[in-house]
């Protein structure tokens, strides 16, 4: 069942379009696929018209003529400006600082915004095995900010990381020659939390429909909530038409 | 001047692919050498190391079918899609036995590879700080900066016995021209020691050296051409077919079920003698659908200088 | 999307070049922007860092003009003919003053830029060991493997305040494609703090989108656009027009004398306005003699996925 | 003067020709522009039809249509197999073991084959500051066996380097780990050099016309000569055919 359903629109709209606004002003994406793919797009025909999108397979100014469905669809490639090998693009994009912004999904996260993408349970004889890092490790050290976008619950707002694959604000504080400046939004189903000056995470806003109390059943500690706790503004008609006519038309990542 | 290298998939894996070997069949999303996977499993190759930045659907089948017992990697799943579950079995239950994995982040496995192409001890890199991965994998770390004190991290070189990389045109001494997502097969051929080209085209030397600056891949690293047409499907080769993204939702339901997963492999692998097989049986409608429109580079002017 | 970055190279280096600056003006043999030196030293720059693998000509002339103080090179010399004698002047009598010298090998410096482009605080590489160069260049350091006991060297990052690159075609934004000889202009570039991309022809951003597996620096790096034809004299751009190898030996002539040399800046330099007026002054017969001909590369399918 | 002019032939050309003849076998060659370029071109079309040719600019499988006056002429590049950028060149082709033959020149040679190519003098105020390594550190270390030709006398063939740019055997033995065994050959305008085992070089042929006591003359240390020195047999009319219509018909290189 989800958050806004009822409002005519999913928990997966909300938390797609409140993913896009947070990328007003924002030049260079480092991009996967799904939710984080459309709301770049999202982004790019509303807040954020300048915004660039580096995806993790070496594109770089890619205008799909369909919407990608994989990271490495061709239709990334045709138009684009520029593909680069992932020499090149990790080492020269990435590392060589030249991304504001990474998008990550993550299994697990904790207060600090570490993120598990690797295992539930023992790394030796996992529970669950996940992908792993992919680009992600590399992604949390290097990109100047990074954005997190997931689905809550106590299974993946968690106390303790079975397993630390990407680095947040550490225990707090982050070291000082990292040239990214680690998380500093996560934006779920329920709602958009941001980092205090101390690296914890406290709830910002809330999306419509969504009380307190269930963000706090959602998350595996003490949740930190702002001052001037918000709700999120809904979704606008346009956010939703574009969703719905020509990001995701099939509602692939967004019913 | 040197002699072709052109032989069929059946030939090159029985010569240059053995038991026991670290096999790297690279490709990003594009250019995956699905044909080369499967002709492995038909010969029955085992305890094989596979290498990849993405294991995918091909590995899933080549773990199924039991010649893998490792797997070296960065990112494990059914891209767009979700897990491999014929791996997770094996790491997870050890079912039917158990698959080794040494782990690393995407930027370690290109560095790996880079290393190995260079013939470096190691390869520096900026991941891994305060992450858990050099703990589940003792092979990353940390290397101290030798002009103060910074200290980053590590990998080691990654040499493959065997690279298979698929391109979509080169000649019949294996030099080899890619365009599209480029991955790091290229440095995988230069790390590796025995290379395998598969192309979709064989082209005369003088396609080749009408545009040198797009050769990836110098014949001189090269022991085998295979020329195997479509024989990236699922996966695409850019400009000649489209990914088959329904074939990655249908594994997903496959490989759910081992025995759904064997009568797979019996019906697409092991039933069929060759790729050209497998093609003919997709059948010409599927074909049809993963067919791209036309999309042109224009030519530039290398210049004649006499 | 972005605003144009085209500008003249007059505005360019007087807004991006500034004095005691280290400045990159890459290119081996191939697409060295003599344009943008010329326009350095009618701006009369002071004090700077000039890095190249080889200093070449241009940087003879830059150096006998009094803007660099420094050089940062691996070959010092003039190809294919002999040496740059207002260098060795410089280096080997003080005349008129001293220049410092930073020297490595072509691997070295190739390094160094990708240290740079890539944020390493280091590159390893296996050259060195047993060479007097470290010792004449302390900036060059062996560094242990965390594998073992082996050593290797390592070079320091560079990372230009301007790299100059030029290329044959680029669009407004200053995504810029180069064919032919590529030397380490994209490590350059990326390693710069500033970048000025000039071309021999500024095209429809559609023209680059339509092959871009070429395009070699992204306009994302660039400060500003120059279109320059001709700007690489006598060096030569692939397909456009040759190298004038004339020019190579009659600048061993001009050079050996210090007078003649200051004559030649005087002429073709500071009493120029512009490049343009350096093309119109060599004349037509020369171009003429200097022009390829036609050598096209074949178009290939990137595919229409819609 | 040059030693077989008299004969009907250049200095140079004998040079160019005994080199050639060295490269009988080999397969991949790394090779900068003026004799070695010839020499090459010459084993291609005689006594090594499949050699391979990796020039420091890059190209790989170059087919001049003239004469190339530098590395990097742009008619190496046109018609050749594939171009690199210095990176891939010298990391991949170089470092990584491809090349079986490096050619190099020298300003000075000692008995163990090291090179000097950087100063005449003091390093800091040098009598004669020379072009330095380019590549031919990188090729002296990398390289499976390095070719030396240079013109030969007591200010070349000297008992101590002014600078060792490049190394050879060292002082006599190569650290095992090297990937290369160093220089396997040196040939001048005087005769051919190898290796003894103890890494110091002996005459082993002398040209046409050239006689022990020149060698010796043009030789900065007492000269080891080999138990069964040679003649270098003349260069055949083919050879001299080859080079004066095909390979240096201006002389540029060879007269």
């Amino acid at each position: 069942m989800s958050a806004g359903a009822d409002r005519g629109f999913t928990a997966a709209e909300m938390m797609v379009v409140a993913s896009a606004r947070q990328l007003a002003g924002e030049r260079v994406c480092f991009v996967g696929v799904g939710p984080p793919n459309i709301a770049c797009n999202l982004a790019r025909r509303t807040v954020a018209p300048d915004l660039e999108l580096v995806y993790e397979s070496g594109v770089y100014g890619a205008r799909p003529a369909r919407l990608p469905l994989s990271i490495g669809d061709p239709t990334l490639v045709t138009g684009s400006t520029l593909v680069a090998g992932q020499f090149e693009l990790f080492a020269y994009f990435l590392q060589g600082g030249l991304v504001d912004v990474g998008f990550l999904g993550a299994s697990q996260v904790d207060r600090f915004g570490n993120i598990n993408t690797t295992v539930i349970g023992p790394y030796g004889r996992p529970a669950v095995r996940l992908p792993g890092s992919g680009g992600a490790c590399e992604i949390a050290i290097n990109a100047r900010k990074v954005f997190v976008i997931m689905r809550q619950s106590r299974r993946s707002f968690v106390e303790r990381l079975d397993f630390a694959t990407s680095p947040g604000h550490l225990g707090g504080r982050r070291p000082a020659h990292w040239p990214g400046r680690g998380p500093s939004v996560v934006v779920t189903d329920l709602g958009i939390y941001r980092f205090a000056p101390d690296g914890e995470m406290e709830l910002a806003s809330l999306h419509p429909g969504v009380s307190l109390r269930q963000a706090r059943e959602a998350t595996g500690w003490e949740l930190r909530v702002a001052q001037d706790l918000e709700e999120t503004p809904p979704p606008t008609e346009e956010e939703l038409r574009i969703i719905r006519e020509e990001l995701d038309p099939e509602g692939i990542y967004t019913r | 001047m040197t002699a072709s290298k052109v032989t069929t998939m059946r030939e090159a894996v029985a010569e240059l692919v053995r038991d026991g070997d670290t096999v790297a069949i690279e490709g990003f999303t594009h250019l995956i050498c699905f044909a080369a996977g499967h002709e492995i499993i038909r010969q029955r190759r085992r305890d094989l190391t596979l290498c990849r930045l993405t294991p995918d659907v091909i590995y899933d089948q080549m773990v199924a079918a039991g010649v893998a017992r490792k797997l070296v990697f960065s990112w494990l799943g059914n891209p767009g899609v979700g897990s491999l579950h014929a791996v997770r079995r094996r790491v997870e239950r050890a079912d039917p036995e158990p698959l080794e994995l040494e782990e690393y982040s995407h930027f370690g496995m290109v560095c790996r590879y880079v290393a190995g192409a260079a013939r470096l001890p190691f390869f520096p890199l900026r991941s891994y700080e305060a992450s858990d991965l050099p703990r589940a994998n003792p092979r990353i770390v940390p290397v101290r900066s030798p002009y103060g004190d910074e200290v980053v991290y590590a990998v080691p070189p990654l040499k493959p016995d065997v690279a298979i990389v698929h391109a979509q045109r080169a000649d019949a001494e294996g030099n080899a021209q890619l365009w599209g997502i480029l991955g790091c097969q290229r440095e995988a051929a230069f790390a590796a020691e025995r290379v395998i080209v598969v192309c979709e085209e064989l082209v005369d030397s003088e396609v080749i050296r009408r545009d040198p600056n797009r050769t990836a891949i110098p014949g001189l690293l090269v022991s085998a051409v295979v020329v195997e047409p479509r024989g990236c499907h699922p996966s695409y080769a850019q400009g000649y077919y489209d990914r088959d993204n329904r074939f990655y939702l249908e594994w997903d339901r496959i490989s759910r079920d081992p025995e759904r997963l064997q009568a797979w492999l019996e019906e697409w692998v092991y039933g069929l003698a060759s790729h050209a097989e497998y093609v003919e049986k997709l059948g010409p409608e599927r074909w049809k659908e993963l067919e791209p429109g036309e999309a042109w580079s224009d030519p530039v002017n290398y210049g004649r200088y006499a």
